[in-house]
């Protein structure tokens, strides 16, 4: 049995539907940012995959992993920045706090 | 002859438009009075000198080998349509155009004069002295026309001069009625004449006279056979352009407007819709006779129109009240007359019917003898409103008293249109019968007829004017004759309408030039003064002395009597058709047509824009996760669909 | 013809990424999401070591595991009080997730199925394919400024760093 | 470039802007003598332009158009500032500046904020007069777009009534068309190149190198006519017009109904017609239905309103339907007639909302059921009317007259029984105006005095005298003398009906 | 190792170093009081470092291996982004005193500089992982200042979203750079790109991978449907950051859009994008409208607005030649100085009044004519009305895709030119408000700050000139044509 390509991509699918499931889904602002770090690590392990099995010699793909990586960081620090500072605004974290502007 | 007189014959009245409509206001009564006379005078002097150096000098401008010519005296380029057609202002010389100047200038002249005296107490009186010289530009311009379309463009001057005149009383509700009615139903008739135009100049590719009538088998070649619902391109042509005619002429169905019109002045009813503007009509079928001639199922449709107009105008003329309407209905009788004259004037032998041109001739000197007995009895009734302040002769009677010289001048005028002679009707109406008769006994006996009518009403309107039972108001208004700038014409048409039948008419007017030597028919002559003096004598005994005889004729036939006083109900007709169908049902529904659908259909995009305004709101909901739903959602379908589209 | 070593390590990979990444979504607690994620992140780390990037490997157990994660769990605590549950909103928004999702996976994978690219290579050909990665490759990538290097954008992360400290300050600070 | 006479058109309305800009908001007399100062030098301009013309082609000039002027403007696209005349544009620069000079006159005492409003005017001129001098597509549109949008903020402030929808619903119908005109001219200079030369907006270098093959032309020949069409008032895209002019303000709806609607008849036969003439052949017949309609329809309309505005809205429609009507007969005579109806009635249709409006600022209502006898009360301003209905009804000596007869006799050269039928049905719409402008006339002007308090309203003041008399004189001028003018347009026809009859 | 290269990046240098001083004079001022000079040292040297752009000719080089560029075309519209930034300075040199945003000046100034820094960057990478980091730095410092007005709600409401949709869309975006990078060859270089991916590669994958592209750019433009931050988040923002987020965030998005689509998918434009970029511009033009239409706020009539807006930039995308490079570089410019003068009167009467609704704005002209003039002028550029500059690259815009000669692109002109009759029924509705409406002026007569009128100066010469005024045009025209190799790059 080989462990072609798609072995990996396929965990990696699933990863980001459930990175969208999550976001469409959960009620605090934490848990929505959490499915999105699987979101953006699913196109991680894409990138380090393609890599591996399209291009071995070459590697872009996990370097762009390793940048992505220092992006996500800096997201989740700018984003964890805002929710605190909604919490401290209206003392929740719950996502139909922030609903108010529509139409 | 130099182009000098002829631009003045035009140029002076419009001038005097020009001088008394702009500077009217300026001006006193009387110098407005003054100018206007001195300047119809000046035309009339004018034209006179024109007609008589044309009819009498002899010169070979003017005559050659006895044949009169017809002479442009000068035709400039006005307008140039295409390469060929060409529209021209000009002035053309002719027998009739010779004999029109003469009419024109003098009936003209004489209603100047006599509307002194008559409007004297009338507000506007410079803008109708304005007016009336409009009008005879309008008029003389559109009688020396040397083309169809010159012809076409003073029509309608002439018709919004005759609009003006009618609506001068404009604070009167039936005044500006009657003028509105007058112009739409004429300018109805124009667009007859209009297309009429359009077809005759699309083929002949000319608009002059002289081209179009000096071979009128060409311009039925020219139409290559071209028909149109079974009748030649040249038929109907002639048909449509003798509608405008009849508009202008008052001929059945169109004639509703010219009873109306006598809500004008007096003087203007005598001038335009007695002597001059309505026999234009008459005129243009004169002007085009070649051209009728070659489609002759034109000229039958003329004939009949006639026919029937002076017949039914003279029945109505029986019954009316009001004597300008009976003078109305009588001139209507009388143009038809003509009408059937021109109409029987076949000009070619045909399953032998000899050429006369009789009926041509003729129908030109009634022209011109009515000209003249109309305008008399129009300026007599003129003074005898003026006296009694009433149109309606109930208000009349035995007037013969108090007016001397209206009732010996209304007198003649009454003898003259009845045709008896010496007086200048019997003359022409003579020779029109005569006409008649050869062409067609039913056309002569039924015209002989009409002139029975024609005696019977006239004889009528006098007994019951200046006979009939005195109004006891004459106690406290005495009524008395006009001043003289009223009888000075009253008696100079009076003398005229006597001598003008001694006038070698024949001589002068005829269709192609050449003289006709007029001569009596003795039978015909007979039968018509025979009928004219029983018609005379029963009116005598009917109305000479206030008895029971109208009212028991009136209720022999009532249901006739009534239609008749209400002119067979064409009014109505004419109503029900403009007002209820035309106003109300076209105009009121394309109106809610264009609110309701065409703008509702605008406003109608306007409302769905704003209600899918409205209607996708809900995506913009305020929910990050449906934002984000959306965004995903989008980015599927955007993949899914262009997936499924192109591989 | 991978090793069964290999394979089974596959599926454990495999297997944590799938349950734990479902249970992360799922779960009611905050803080056990988080953990859930901790433990998806760390397998990634296992099939980055197992495709041969181990310092990325590293860097992933690193930053993400470590660095992420504890700012998550901070920011949990700082916003929670500890029986605090985070469950799932409005069913429809459930069922609207799921269509969405699988919507998603089930293009997604048909695409990856479909894709014209070679995929019957197996791991030890792909890992065969090329040279070990080194600290010294990366090393020398990432200060240098030709082709396939990365200075520049090593250089720019810093300044996105840099301004995301500042961001985060002016967000997080009180006045 | 500034020794163009044609670009002084558009620069001399520019410096009044500027002028009207120094002058304080409520500086009246400075903002007059701006205004009538720049109006008389675009009249002078206009007038001395047409007596240039007029030698230059005496002398044997024959060039298609005179006073070209080219500047580079858009290297990119080709776009220049192209300027030309031709005796059709001559004539309505003229008829342009004879408008604005009355309007200027007849907008004397306007409030609030007259400086803004004769600003936006001067914008609006500024487009108007542009767009004739123009040979350059772009530059033609642009001018075109900038002579339709000052009229919402004209109607929307100054205007009276229901003036907020209607401005808005002008402005949208007439940009609505321009959207489609748009597309139409970014397609033909798409095409314009022959044979992989460089593409050019300018109409004269189309009309002779480029062969746009028939499908396109079809396209675009719709696009650009439903283009222009909609400012020309073409049914069913007419709707604005009643409500626009209905609250337009005076000098508003002088220019707009005087000029601004002629920028559609001008450019569908400068645009539409010239450079696509295949089309023009085979699909005239569309549109001739939809403005044989026009013309009828336009007058049924006007025969029940009672608002004079209103009324006269309707009998634009008419009068404009038969000026597209007259384009797409698509011979030398009937376009003629096009022209001079344009000609006609712009001076009479600005004559009518001049005098609407003298009337409106004295009795305060339009509603014709309202008024009566007025002809008493103000009688220079009913003979003015009257003149202004005889005008429209087609009098000979008149203006209204020579064009529309030019329009049935060129028309009627086209011989086929659907030409005919269409025609006759023109025809019969003078019967029509004459219904309804002899019932305006008799409700508003004659009859006895409706209400008591009018009685009390004076005449003409001396510069509305002066702007009626102006109008006056030009249409009495064209229906006198039309020859001349004739003769002009019949020139500047040739290329086109060249171009057309090369199509066929 | 050459570190010189980064001799050839002077914009991102002076962008940089203005940065770097404004951080180090805000860290040593310390408190309050001492920072008045902050504001108009950076507007200064920002106004400098603006020329230097303008002035200093672009080295047309391409450093580090291919991974960025400066060439004319870069420089010409970071150059014209420069310009919107320094309108934004000076029309919030107000509200940055104002007492509760003062103390974070400093910060502001940083972080709008930063962003700028990452426009800059997404213009000119070649590569996607400099792009991917440009993208990074021009939004997550936003989410940030989005956040500013501390003591508004809205203001965090907008905040949260802005980041929450930007993290997933960036992430979005990286899944579909994933599966670019599965056709790359390796090489994510935009030049290697143009070559790899060829019409053979054309599947499933990659059009999954060119909408998620679309997505995460579209994110940034606000295209339809991943717009629906965008109201949200201009309506909570404070108003400056709102008139940045509409312009010049946009702008540059756009430009790297295009870059990115014609270099490395020039070679299935037809087979793929193009179809999706339709289909999304209709729905970006139209929606916005429809939503626009509605609006009674002014910030968010104009988030509507600059959403529609962004639609007709995206033709130039679509036109996929120097003609729509450079038209689209126009109409931004365009845009630019439209949407800033419309939001320069609208903080300014915000800073002065507080009033946000257009309801507000009744008979303004009575109290604040020049305002009034400015906005007017404004809304008619914006719905693209000559003689103002809206009009020209509106029309340009359209020139350039119809260029093409397919029918389908004609249609979609059409729609656009339709969509221009609802847009202008919006703007007029403002311009109904100032001018029509009877009721009496709600909005007291003020003079507004120095930095405003200077901004509404710039913009009004703006709106009235650069349409007139071919040169600018002309300079978008030369700059990309002079882009050297640039034009051969493209697959299209």
């Amino acid at each position: 049995m080989d462990l072609s390509m798609l072995w990996y991509l396929v965990p990696s699918v699933v990863m980001l539907a459930c990175g969208v499931y999550g976001f469409v889904t959960r009620k605090n602002l934490i848990a929505i940012l959490i499915s999105l770090e699987l979101i953006l690590n699913s196109a991680d392990l894409n990138f380090v995959v393609f890599n591996r099995y399209l291009f071995p010699d070459m590697m872009e793909g996990m370097v762009f992993t390793l940048f992505s990586i220092a992006i996500a960081a800096a997201e989740t620090a700018v984003a964890i920045a805002i929710i605190i500072n909604v919490y401290r605004a209206v003392g929740a974290t719950d996502i139909n706090i922030v609903n108010k502007m529509k139409h | 002859m130099g182009i000098t007189l002829p631009i003045l014959i035009l140029a002076i009245p419009v001038a005097m438009f020009l001088i008394l409509g702009i500077g009217g206001v300026f001006m006193s009564r009387k110098t407005a009075g003054v100018l206007g006379i001195l300047g119809m005078g000046t035309t009339m002097t004018l034209a006179y000198i024109v007609a008589f150096t044309y009819f009498f000098s002899g010169s070979p401008e003017f005559i050659v080998e006895g044949v009169r010519q017809q002479v442009q005296l000068f035709d400039v380029t006005w307008l140039a349509f295409t390469q060929k057609l060409v529209v021209n202002i000009g002035f053309i010389l002719d027998p009739i155009s010779a004999m029109m100047l003469v009419v024109i200038t003098t009936i003209s002249f004489m209603v100047h004069l006599y509307s002194w005296g008559y409007m004297e107490h009338e507000p506007g009186f410079q803008r109708y002295y304005a007016f009336l010289s409009l009008f005879s530009f309008s008029m003389l311009g559109l009688v020396v026309a040397t083309n169809i379309f010159q012809m076409y463009i003073f029509w309608e001057l002439v018709g919004v001069s005759s609009y003006l005149l009618i609506g001068f009383f404009y604070k009167l509700p039936s005044a500006v009625s009657a003028s509105k009615k007058a112009f739409i139903v004429t300018r109805f008739a124009d667009l007859g004449f209009l297309i009429g135009i359009l077809v005759l100049s699309y083929y002949s590719e000319s608009f002059n006279f002289i081209t179009l009538t000096h071979n009128p088998e060409s311009v039925l070649m020219s139409t290559g056979g071209a028909t149109f619902m079974g009748c030649s391109a040249l038929t109907w042509a002639m048909v449509l352009i003798f509608v405008g005619g009849m508009g202008k002429s008052a001929m059945m169905p169109l004639h509703i407007w010219l009873p109306d019109a006598m809500e004008g002045p007096t003087p203007v009813s005598a001038l335009i819709h007695a002597a001059t503007m309505v026999v234009a009509g008459v005129y243009l079928v004169a002007r085009m006779f070649p051209l009728y001639c070659v489609v002759d199922a034109s000229l039958t449709f003329v004939t009949c129109v006639g026919a029937i107009t002076a017949f039914y105008a003279a029945v109505v003329a029986c019954t009316q009240l009001d004597i300008k309407r009976v003078l109305a209905f009588s001139t209507i009788s009388q143009i038809a007359f003509m009408m059937v004259s021109l109409g029987v004037a076949y000009d070619r032998p045909i399953e032998g019917i000899h050429y006369t041109g009789l009926g041509y001739m003729a129908g030109m000197f009634h022209l011109f003898t009515h000209a003249m007995f109309k305008a008399l009895l129009f300026l007599g009734a003129g003074a005898l409103i003026h006296a009694v302040h009433s149109n309606n002769y109930t208000k009349m009677g035995g007037l013969r008293k108090y007016m001397p010289i209206t009732h010996l001048t209304f007198l003649i005028g009454c003898l003259a249109i009845a045709g008896i002679w010496p007086f200048s009707g019997f003359f022409s109406k003579d020779e029109m019968l005569a006409a008649m008769f050869a062409n067609h006994w039913f056309w002569g006996a039924w015209m002989t007829m009409v002139a029975g009518l024609t005696a019977f009403y006239m004889f009528r309107l006098y007994y019951l004017i200046f006979w009939w039972d005195e109004n006891p108001e004459y106690a406290e208004h005495r009524p008395h004759d006009a001043p003289w700038q009223m009888s000075v014409p009253l008696i100079f048409l009076a003398a005229v309408s006597c001598v003008a039948g001694f006038i070698p008419f024949g001589e002068l007017v005829t269709w192609n030039g050449e003289p006709y030597h007029i001569h009596i028919e003795g039978a015909v002559a007979a039968t018509s003064l025979t009928v004219a003096v029983l018609a005379i004598a029963l009116a005598t005994v009917m109305y000479r002395k206030k008895n029971e005889w109208p009212a028991r004729v009136k209720n022999m036939w009532p249901g006739l009597w009534t239609a008749a006083y209400h002119r067979f109900y064409w009014d109505e007709i004419y109503m029900f058709i403009t007002h209820k169908i035309i106003f109300g049902g076209i105009c009121r529904s394309i109106a809610w047509f264009d609110r309701h659908v065409i703008d509702g259909a605008m406003n109608g995009m306007a409302w769905i824009t704003q209600k899918t305004s409205f209607a996708i709101r809900g995506m913009q909901s305020g929910q990050i996760q449906a934002y984000v739903l959306w965004y995903f959602l989008g980015a599927l379908l955007l993949a899914a669909v262009t997936w499924l589209a192109l591989i | 013809m991978d090793s069964v070593g290999n394979i089974i390590v596959y599926f454990i990979v495999a297997l944590a990424i799938v349950v734990f990444s479902v249970l992360a979504v799922k779960s009611k607690r905050i803080l056990r999401s988080a953990t859930y994620l901790l433990f998806v992140l760390l397998a990634t780390a296992v099939a980055y070591f197992q495709l041969g990037y181990q310092f990325l490997g590293a860097v992933q157990v690193a930053v993400y595991a470590g660095g992420i994660m504890v700012l998550f769990v901070f920011s949990i605590l700082l916003t929670h009080k500890p029986d605090d549950k985070s469950g799932t909103i409005e069913s429809h928004r459930r069922v609207l997730g799921i269509v969405a999702s699988a919507a998603g996976a089930v293009l997604l994978l048909f695409a990856l199925f479909y894709m014209p690219l070679p995929h019957d290579t197996s791991l030890a050909e792909a890992l065969a394919g090329g040279p070990q990665i080194t600290m010294h490759d990366i090393g020398e990538a990432f200060v240098g400024s030709n082709r396939f290097q990365y200075l520049l954008p090593f250089e720019a992360i810093s300044v996105l760093l840099l301004a995301c400290i500042i961001g985060g300050v002016v967000v997080a600070r009180k006045r | 470039m500034f020794t163009n006479i044609l670009i002084w058109f558009v620069v001399i309305p520019v410096i009044m802007m500027i002028g009207l800009g120094l002058c304080r908001n409520s500086g009246m007399k400075a903002i007059r003598a701006v205004m009538v100062v720049g109006s008389t030098a675009l009249l002078a301009l206009a007038i001395w332009l047409c007596v240039q013309f007029l030698q230059l082609r005496a002398a044997g000039v024959d060039d298609e158009m005179l006073f070209t002027g080219s500047w580079l403007w858009y290297a990119p696209l080709n776009i220049h500032l192209a300027v030309g005349v031709d005796g059709i544009s001559v004539l309505m620069l003229m008829l342009s500046a004879i408008i604005v000079f009355a309007g200027t006159f007849a907008s004397w005492k306007i409030t609030p904020l007259p400086k803004n409003f004769f600003l936006w005017f001067c914008l609006l001129s500024t487009g108007v007069f542009g767009f004739f001098i123009s040979i350059d597509m772009f530059t033609m549109f642009m001018f075109y777009e900038v002579a339709l949008i000052p009229m919402y903020l004209l109607i929307g402030v100054w205007g009276t009534g229901r003036k907020e929808y209607s401005a808005m619903k002008l402005t949208l119908m007439l940009m609505g068309g321009s959207a489609f005109l748009m597309l139409g001219l970014l397609g033909i200079y798409w095409h314009s190149a022959p044979e992989g030369g460089q593409c050019t907006w300018n109409i004269l270098e189309i009309s002779h190198n480029a062969s746009i093959d028939a499908s396109w032309q079809y396209m675009l020949f719709c696009f650009t006519f439903v283009g222009f069409g909609v400012l020309g008032a073409m049914f069913p895209f007419h709707t604005w017009s009643p409500d626009g002019h209905a609250c337009a303000p005076t000098a508003v709806s002088m220019l707009h109904a005087g000029v601004l609607m002629k920028l559609g008849g001008y450019g569908c036969f400068r645009i539409a017609i010239f450079l696509l003439p295949q089309a023009a052949n085979e699909l005239a017949w569309i549109f001739i239905i939809l403005t044989g309609i026009s013309i009828v329809y336009g007058a049924f309309s006007a025969c029940v309103q009672t608002d004079l505005k209103y009324i006269n809205a309707y009998s634009s429609v008419s009068h404009c339907g038969m000026v597209l009507f007259a384009i797409l007969m698509l011979n030398t005579t009937a376009m003629t007639g096009a022209i001079l109806q344009m000609l006609s009635h712009g001076l009479m249709t600005a004559l009518f909302f001049a005098l609407i409006g003298m009337i409106y600022g004295r009795t305060h209502t339009r509603d014709i059921r309202q008024m009566g006898g007025l002809m008493k009360i103000m009688p220079y301003l009913g003979v003015c009317y009257m003149i202004a209905g005889f005008a429209s009804l087609g009098l000979p000596g008149l203006s209204g007259f020579v064009a529309e007869m030019t329009i049935f006799f060129g028309s009627f050269q086209n011989a086929d029984l659907f030409h005919r039928v269409f025609v006759i049905c023109a025809t019969a719409s003078i019967v029509i105006t004459a219904v309804y402008i002899l019932r305006v006339v008799g409700k508003l002007l004659l009859g006895p005095v409706q209400d008591k308090h009018h009685l009390e309203l004076t005449d003409a003041t001396w510069w509305e005298r002066f702007s009626t008399v102006t109008l006056i004189v030009c249409i009495a001028g064209i229906g006198c003398f039309p020859n001349w003018i004739n003769e002009t347009i019949q020139h500047s026809f040739v290329p086109i009906i060249n171009a057309i009859q090369a199509a066929v | 190792m050459d570190y010189s290269q980064f001799g050839a990046m002077i914009p991102e240098l002076i962008v940089l170093g203005i940065f770097l001083v404004v951080f180090f004079a805000d860290l040593i001022a310390g408190d309050k009081s001492r920072k008045c000079f902050l504001t108009p040292l950076t507007t200064v040297l920002f106004a400098l470092g603006t020329v230097a752009i303008w002035v200093i000719p672009a080295s047309g080089e391409t450093v580090f291996g291919g991974m960025y560029v400066n060439d004319s075309a870069t420089n010409a519209i970071k150059a014209i982004l420069n310009i919107g930034v320094f309108i934004v300075f000076l029309q919030s040199a107000k509200w940055v005193e104002s007492d509760e945003v003062a103390i974070r000046k400093g910060e502001f100034y940083e972080l709008l500089l930063v962003t700028l820094f990452g426009m800059y960057l997404m213009v000119s990478a070649r590569h996607f992982l400099l792009f991917i980091i440009g993208l990074e730095s021009a939004s997550l410092p936003l989410a940030a200042m989005v956040a500013f007005n501390k003591n508004h709600y809205e203001s965090h409401e907008a905040a949260v979203k802005y980041i929450m949709t930007a993290v997933f869309s960036s992430a979005i975006l990286l899944v579909g750079l994933s599966f670019v990078y599965a056709f790359s060859g390796g090489s994510l270089y935009f030049q290697d790109l143009a070559v790899t991916i060829q019409t053979g590669s054309m599947s499933g994958l990659l059009i999954v991978a060119l909408a998620f592209v679309i997505a995460g750019l579209g994110f940034k433009l606000s295209l339809v449907p991943f717009h629906l931050w965008t109201a949200d988040v201009y309506q909570g923002a404070p108003t400056a950051i709102t008139s940045y987020l509409s312009v010049i965030s946009k702008g540059s998005a756009a430009f790297a859009f295009f870059i990115i689509f014609t270099q490395c998918f020039g070679s299935v434009y037809s087979d793929a994008w193009e179809w999706m970029l339709y289909a999304v511009i209709i729905a970006t033009i139209t929606v916005g409208n429809l939503f626009a239409i509605r609006q009674k706020n002014m910030k968010r009539f104009m988030a509507f607005s600059s959403i529609s807006q962004a639609g007709y930039i995206m033709l130039g995308a679509m036109a996929a030649d120097t003609l729509g490079l450079a038209s689209m570089i126009f109409y931004i410019f365009v845009y630019i100085v439209s949407n800033l003068g419309a939001f320069a009167v609208i903080s300014t009467i915000e800073n002065q009044t507080g009033r946000l609704s257009m309801d507000d704005y009744n008979g303004l002209h009575k109290t604040n004519p020049w305002l009034s003039f400015a906005m007017t002028l404004a809304m008619f550029s914006l719905a693209g009305i000559p003689p103002f500059a809206g009009f020209f690259s509106k029309i340009l815009i359209f020139t350039s895709v119809t260029g093409t000669g397919s029918m389908a692109l004609y249609m979609l002109v059409l729609i656009a030119l339709i969509n221009t009759i609802i847009s202008l029924y919006y703007y007029l509705l403002v311009v109904k408000a100032i001018w029509i409406s009877p009721e009496a002026p709600k909005v007291e007569s003020f003079r507004s700050d120095c930095g405003s009128r200077i901004a509404l100066w710039i913009c009004v010469a703006g709106i009235v000139f650069f349409g007139l005024v071919p040169y600018i045009y002309q300079y978008c025209v030369s700059s990309v044509e002079a882009s050297a190799g640039f034009l051969s790059m493209f697959g299209v």
